[in-house]
C-alpha cells in the first residue's frame, strides 16, 4: 500500500507569538510592512462589510482570521510576477499593488473599469478553482518567454475538489512551471467542513500524486507563511518547478455578507480559532523585538482606517462606466450586431 | 396555502423524498445549511444523511455520480448552486446524462433531475445570473423546465421527478421570494412540454417564460390601459419540449407575436420560436416577430444588470410595433 | 499550390509560428504524432517543443492554461481533438476565455485560437462527429469560424490567430482530405465575420457553411439542371459575427430562403437566419424559410448517421417547396 | 515535505512464470478459466482488426498485451457486481457476461441494440475519464440502498490527467464508496508516454492524496491481477471503502486501427514488453502444475476461433435496427417535434 507521510504544519510563532522556528532575515520595516499589511486588511475587510449592510456595497465575503495566510502568499512576490486568486485574498491584491479606491469601486458593483493591469493580477475569480489553471498558463507563457517571473494561484479547500484544480496540479508538475499553488484551508466551504470536502489527511498530500512537492503551513502564522512562500517562489524563479502549499487557517467570519454560518457551525470552534488569532500573534512577537505596542499599533489602526475612509470617498466619487461599454469590453473590435445592440441601450438610457 | 417559490419548492422535494425512497437529493450547501436559498431547509433533518447530502465542491462530479445512481434505479434530484457553474458540467450533462438512453439503446434510462438558480435583478456576484437556459436548446436529449411562479414550480418540479429522462430545472431567483400564491399542500403535477397562457388576447401574442412573463403581463396590461389592445400572454413553462401547439394557435389568432427572455439573442429561443412562427404560420403573420431579449454580450455586473434585462418598457415598445397599422 | 484543407491549415500554422514568435500550439498528439489528423505534421520538428507541445489529457487544462498564455502576452492556438470534447473545457471556454476582455474592462485580451474537428459522414466513433457550434450563439465573448475549403480555412485561420478575442475554428473531418484546391503559399487573410455568395443566382439564396456547403451546391446545381431553378449559395464561413447583411442582400433579391446546416434543429443557426429574415426582410419573403438540418437527437452512431446528415435530396425537396408557386 | 513512498509492483509470477508471491487459491477449472478469457481477449481483438481491415468492423483499440489487466480486473465481480469502463476493456466485459455477438454486433458500426443491461455494464465509455464519476455513483448508490454491490471502473493512465478522474476518486474517498478504481497504465494515450501524463513516480501515489488506498500492481500478471482485484473487492463489499490499482501494462500494438505508432514509439519497446507477455507468463505457470501444454493450448485456440467466426456470422446476421430508432433512443416520451423529424427520416427511407 502506498502511504503518505506527513510532517506537522511548518511554523516559526507559535500561537502564543513565541519563536519555534527559523525567523526569516526580515528587515524592521519589512516586518512592520507585513503587520501594516495585515491590520490593512482586517481593517477594509470590516470596512466592506459596513459598506454592504448600508447598501453601499455588494455581496462580500470577510477575510477576518486569514491575514497571514492572504498577506503573506503575496508578499514575496516581486512586480513582475503574477497573482491569480479568489474572491478571498483581497488583501494579497493590496499587497501585489491594487489600489484601496480601486478595489473599493469594484465593489460598488460596477466593473473594474481602469483595472490596473499593471499590478500583474488577474482579476478575483467567482468560479471556483478555475483561476488555477491560469496561473499555470500564466507560468508556461513566462517560462516559454525565458522571463524571470514567478506566479501565484490561490483558492480555498473547497476549490480542491474541482477537477480544474486538479489538472492544474498535473500540469505544474508536467510542465515544471514557475508556479505557487496555495490552498487556503480555512476549515469550511461556505457550508460543508474540510473533512467533507476530502478524505485526505491533509490537502498538501495532494502534491505528491501529482510530483508536486507540498508543503504544510501553520496559515495563521505570518513568518512561516512568508519563509515558505519566498522558498517556494525562489525555487521557481530558480527553474526548480512548482510547489503546493496549504495554509492551515480559519475563516472567523461568515462566509459571506450573505451567509448564516450559526446554521451550520458550532461557535465554540470559532472561539477556539480566535485565540489563535494571526494578528495578536504577530504582534506579540513585534512587541518582544520592541517593534510596535498598542499605542504605535492603534495609532497605526487610526490611520489605516483615515486611509481607507478617505478611499471610500475617492471610490464613491468615481463616475460608474456608462452601461453601453459593456459592448466595448465584450469585443475588441465591435461589429453590426453589437453597434446595433448599443444603440439600443443608448435609446433606453435616455428617459 | 400562500407560499413563496422557495417554500413551493420545498414541499414539491419533501413529497417526493415521502413517496419514492429512490428519490435522493445531493448538491452544494443543501444538508444543514437548507441551501443557500433554503430550497432544501430541514429536509436533510427530515429524510436522513443518505436521502439529503451535501457534496464536495464539484459540478462534473455531482452530474456524473448522479449519472451512475440514476442508472443504478435511484432518483437523484442535483442542486448546481448556480446556473452559470453548470459549464463546469456540461460534458457529464450533454454527453452523458442526456445520451444514456441513447448509447445504450434503452437498456438504461437516466431519471435525473438538475436543480439550478439563475436570473437577473438580484444584484448578484458574476456567472450567478446568467440565463443559460438556450444552450440546451443544441444539446439533445435533455428537458428543460423554466417556473415562473409557487404553483407552477411545484407541479412542474414533480413531473420533472416522475420523467424517465433528465431534467434541467431553472429557478429564477428574483421569483424565490418576490411572491406568494396559493399552492395546494398536496402532491400535483403539470405536465412537461404544455404551455401557459396566462392572459387572452386577441390583438397580439406575447410570449414569455420564468421571470419575464411577469414583466410582459405588465407590459400587457400597460398596453390594455394606455390604447385597449388585447395582447395574449404564454407563459411557456417547458422550453424543451416547447408547445408549438400553443404558440401556433395563438399566433394564428392574432398574427402578431413579440418573443421576451433574458438570456441572449443569438440563438436563443426567440430564435426558435420566430423560425417556428415562419415555418407554421407565416401566412397569418400581419408584422414581422418581435425578439426583446438581453444583448450578445456576458451578463454584466450589478450596476449595469438594469439596462440589460428587458424592461416593461423595452417589451411595450415591441407590442407597439407589431401592434403599428 | 494544390492542397487539401489538412496541408492549407498546416501551411497556415507554420506561417504564424514563423511571423509571430508569441504564437505557440498546444494539445493532445500534436507533436511527434503531427496530431491524428496531421495538420500539425513536422511542425514540433521545426518549431521545438516550447513553440509546439503535446498535453496531457485534459481539455479544461488546455483552454485554461491557454487563457492564462493568451493573458500574459503568448497567441496560444490550442487543438481540442474532437469537438464533442470541448464540453469538458466548456467553463474555462464560456466563463473564461470569452469573459477575460469584459471582466478586466479591457485591462486584459485573451487572444487565443481553438481548434477542433468536427462532422458527419466519416463514420467515427461517438462524439467524434457532433455539431457543436450552435451552442456558442449563446455563450457571448467567443468567435466562431467553420471554413468549407482548402484556400478559405488557411486564410481564415490567419485570421483567427490575428484576432484580439477567442476564436473557436471548427474544422470539417469529411473535408480534410477530400478535395484539393489551389491555395498560394504566402501567407493572406480572410475577414472573420464575412459570408461568400459561392454560387449567384435570383430565385432563391441557399445558406450554409462547413462541409453543407458543398451538399447545397450540389443540390443548387441539380436544380438548375433540372428546372433551370437559380440558386444562390452563401458560405457562412463564420457564423459569429453573422455576416447579416449579406444574408438580407440575398434574400431581398431571392424573396426565398433555405438554411441548412448538421447540428441539431433546435436554436441552431438556421433558427438565428430565419429569425433574422423575418425581422429583417419578412416583407420580401414569398415563402416560409426552410430549415434543412440535423434532428434534434445526439449524432447517432456510424450505421445511422446517412440519414442523419442533411443529403442533396432533402436540400432539393426544401428548395422545390419554396420555389412552388 | 510531503513524500509518497512506493513499494515495487505487487508480483505473484515474474516474467517467466515463476512464483515470487502469494498465489491466490483457485480451482484448476478457474485457472483455466482464466487463462481460456485471456486467448479469447487476444483472439478476438485481433479477429476484430482483421474484420476492420475488410471494411466489416469500425475503429478499433487492440487489446493485445493487456489481457492479464483486462481479464483480472473482472473476474473476481459477481453478477450484482457492476463495471464501467473505457473501450479498452472489451475482455473484462466478455469475463462480466457480454455475449461475443452483442459484443460484435456493435463493432459494425451499429447501436447496441439489445443491450446486455443485465451484465451490469455501462456502455464502453468514448469519453476519456468520464465512466469514473458513473462507477461512483454507481457505487453510492448501492451503497445508500443498502445492497452487497461492487463497483469497478477502469480507464487507462492517460485518463487521469482528467478532472472527472480526479473528481471521481475524491468521492470515491468521501463516501467510503464500494468501488475499486483501476487505471490501466499501458504506457501510453495515443502518442503520449506516461511520463509526459503526470510528473508523479506513480499513478497509484495519486490515491494518498484523496485519502483512498491504492496499490501498484503487475499488469501482466493474472495472478497479481486477480487478488489484489479480489483483495479490494472483498474490502469494498465489507464496507471497507475504495481502492486505487495502478496495473502497469503496455499497449502491444496500435492506438486504434487508425494510428500508426511508428511516427511516435521506438520499436525497442516494443520488444522489450513482448518478453513479459501475460499470455506467456501464465501459460508458463499452468504448464509447470500440468494444467495446460502446446497441444492442449492450441485445441482450445482453435475452439475459440471456431468460437468467434461463429459470433461473426452471428452477429452479420443480426437485423441492423430501423433508422427510425434514433427517435426512440433519445427519449422514453416521445413529443411531435420528434414525431414530425421521425416522419421527415421515414419519408427519406423510402427510396
Ligand atoms: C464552480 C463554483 N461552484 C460553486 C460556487 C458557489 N460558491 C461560492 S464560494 C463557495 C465555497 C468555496 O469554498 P473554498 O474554496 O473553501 O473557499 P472559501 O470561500 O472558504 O475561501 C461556493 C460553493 C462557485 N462560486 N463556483
Ligand atoms: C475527453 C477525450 N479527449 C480525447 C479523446 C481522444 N482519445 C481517444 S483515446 C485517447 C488516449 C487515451 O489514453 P489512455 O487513457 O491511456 O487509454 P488507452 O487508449 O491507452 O487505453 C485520446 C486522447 C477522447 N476520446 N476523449
Ligand atoms: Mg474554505
Ligand atoms: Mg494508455
Amino acid at each position: 500500500m502506498i502511504t503518505a507521510t506527513q510532517d506537522a504544519p511548518f511554523q516559526v510563532l507559535d500561537p502564543e507569538g513565541q519563536v519555534v522556528g527559523p525567523v526569516p532575515a526580515l528587515s524592521d520595516d519589512r516586518l512592520l510592512a507585513l503587520f501594516r499589511w495585515m491590520w490593512q486588511a482586517r481593517t477594509l475587510s470590516n470596512k466592506i462589510i459596513a459598506l454592504q449592510r448600508q447598501g453601499r456595497a455588494t455581496t462580500f465575503g470577510s477575510l477576518v482570521g486569514q491575514e497571514a495566510a492572504a498577506v503573506g502568499l503575496a508578499a514575496p512576490l516581486q512586480p513582475q510576477d503574477w497573482l491569480a486568486t479568489s474572491y478571498r485574498e483581497l488583501a494579497s491584491h493590496l499587497v501585489k499593488g491594487v489600489p484601496l479606491p480601486t478595489m473599493l469601486f469594484s465593489f460598488r458593483g460596477s466593473s473594474r473599469d481602469h483595472y490596473p493591469a499593471e499590478t500583474h493580477c488577474l482579476p478575483i475569480q467567482i468560479v471556483i478553482g478555475t483561476q488555477m489553471l491560469h496561473a499555470v498558463g500564466l507560468a508556461m507563457a513566462a517560462k516559454i518567454a525565458g522571463d524571470p517571473v514567478v506566479v501565484v494561484g490561490a483558492c480555498g479547500d473547497g476549490a480542491t475538489s474541482e477537477g480544474d484544480f486538479n489538472e492544474a496540479l498535473n500540469w505544474a508538475g508536467v510542465y515544471k512551471a514557475p508556479v505557487v499553488l496555495v490552498v487556503q484551508n480555512n476549515g469550511w466551504a461556505i457550508s460543508v467542513p474540510r473533512h467533507k470536502q476530502s478524505a485526505a489527511q491533509t490537502l498538501a498530500a495532494r502534491g505528491a500524486g501529482f510530483g508536486v512537492p507540498s508543503r504544510l503551513v501553520d496559515g495563521n502564522d505570518i513568518l512561516a507563511m512568508y519563509s515558505a512562500m519566498s522558498d517556494a517562489v525562489d525555487r521557481a524563479r530558480a527553474g526548480e518547478g512548482p510547489t503546493l502549499i496549504e495554509a492551515l487557517t480559519y475563516r472567523i467570519g461568515a462566509h459571506t455578507t450573505a451567509d448564516d454560518p450559526t446554521r451550520y457551525r458550532d461557535p465554540a470552534e470559532v472561539e477556539a480559532w480566535k485565540a489563535k488569532d494571526p494578528i495578536a500573534r504577530f504582534k506579540h512577537y513585534l512587541v518582544g523585538r520592541g517593534l510596535t505596542d498598542d499605542a504605535r499599533e492603534s495609532a497605526m489602526i487610526t490611520q489605516l482606517e483615515d486611509e481607507i475612509n478617505a478611499a471610500v470617498e475617492e471610490a464613491e466619487a468615481m463616475p460608474l462606466p456608462s452601461p453601453e461599454k459593456i459592448f466595448d469590453w465584450a469585443y475588441a473590435n465591435p461589429f453590426p450586431r453589437i453597434e446595433e445592440q448599443r444603440a439600443t441601450l443608448k435609446h433606453y438610457l435616455t428617459e | 396555502m400562500q407560499s413563496t417559490m422557495v417554500e413551493a419548492l420545498n414541499q414539491a422535494l419533501e413529497l417526493e423524498l415521502q413517496r419514492d425512497k429512490r428519490v435522493v437529493l445531493l448538491g452544494q450547501d443543501i444538508g444543514p445549511n437548507g441551501g443557500v436559498f433554503r430550497v432544501t431547509e430541514h429536509l436533510q433533518k427530515k429524510f436522513g444523511e443518505s436521502r439529503v447530502f451535501d457534496t464536495p465542491l464539484s459540478e462534473s462530479a455531482i452530474i456524473g455520480s448522479s449519472v451512475g445512481m440514476a442508472v443504478y434505479g435511484l432518483r437523484p434530484v442535483a442542486e448546481i448552486q448556480f446556473a452559470g457553474f453548470l459549464f463546469l458540467s456540461m460534458s457529464q450533462l450533454v454527453t452523458q446524462a442526456a445520451r444514456m438512453r441513447f448509447r445504450s439503446a434503452c437498456a438504461f434510462g437516466c431519471p435525473l433531475v438538475i436543480r439550478s438558480p439563475f436570473g437577473g435583478g438580484v444584484r448578484t456576484p458574476e456567472l450567478h445570473s446568467d440565463s443559460v437556459e438556450g444552450v440546451f436548446l443544441q444539446t439533445p436529449g435533455i428537458k428543460v423546465v423554466l417556473p415562473s411562479n409557487p404553483y407552477d414550480a411545484k407541479g412542474l418540479l414533480a413531473a420533472a421527478v416522475d420523467d424517465p429522462d433528465p431534467v434541467l430545472f431553472l429557478e429564477h431567483i428574483k421569483l424565490y421570494r418576490s411572491f406568494r400564491q396559493d399552492v395546494p399542500e398536496e402532491r400535483y403535477t403539470i405536465p412537461l412540454g404544455k404551455a401557459n397562457v396566462v392572459r387572452e388576447g386577441t390583438d397580439v401574442s406575447l410570449i414569455a417564460y420564468g421571470a419575464m412573463v411577469h414583466t410582459a403581463q405588465e407590459a400587457a396590461k400597460k398596453l390594455h390601459e394606455q390604447r385597449g389592445a388585447s395582447v395574449e400572454v404564454i407563459d411557456l413553462r417547458t422550453i424543451w419540449p416547447l408547445d408549438e401547439a400553443a404558440i401556433v394557435a395563438s399566433v394564428e389568432k392574432t398574427g402578431r407575436a413579440v418573443i421576451v427572455h433574458e438570456a441572449p439573442r443569438a440563438g436563443g429561443l426567440g430564435a426558435e420560436i420566430t423560425a417556428i412562427i415562419n415555418e407554421r404560420c407565416l401566412y397569418s403573420l400581419l408584422k414581422p416577430v418581435e425578439r426583446v431579449t438581453g444583448y450578445d454580450v456576458p451578463f454584466p455586473v450589478p450596476g449595469h444588470e438594469d439596462h440589460y434585462v428587458p424592461t416593461v418598457r423595452r417589451i411595450s415598445d415591441a407590442l407597439e410595433r407589431v401592434l403599428a397599422e
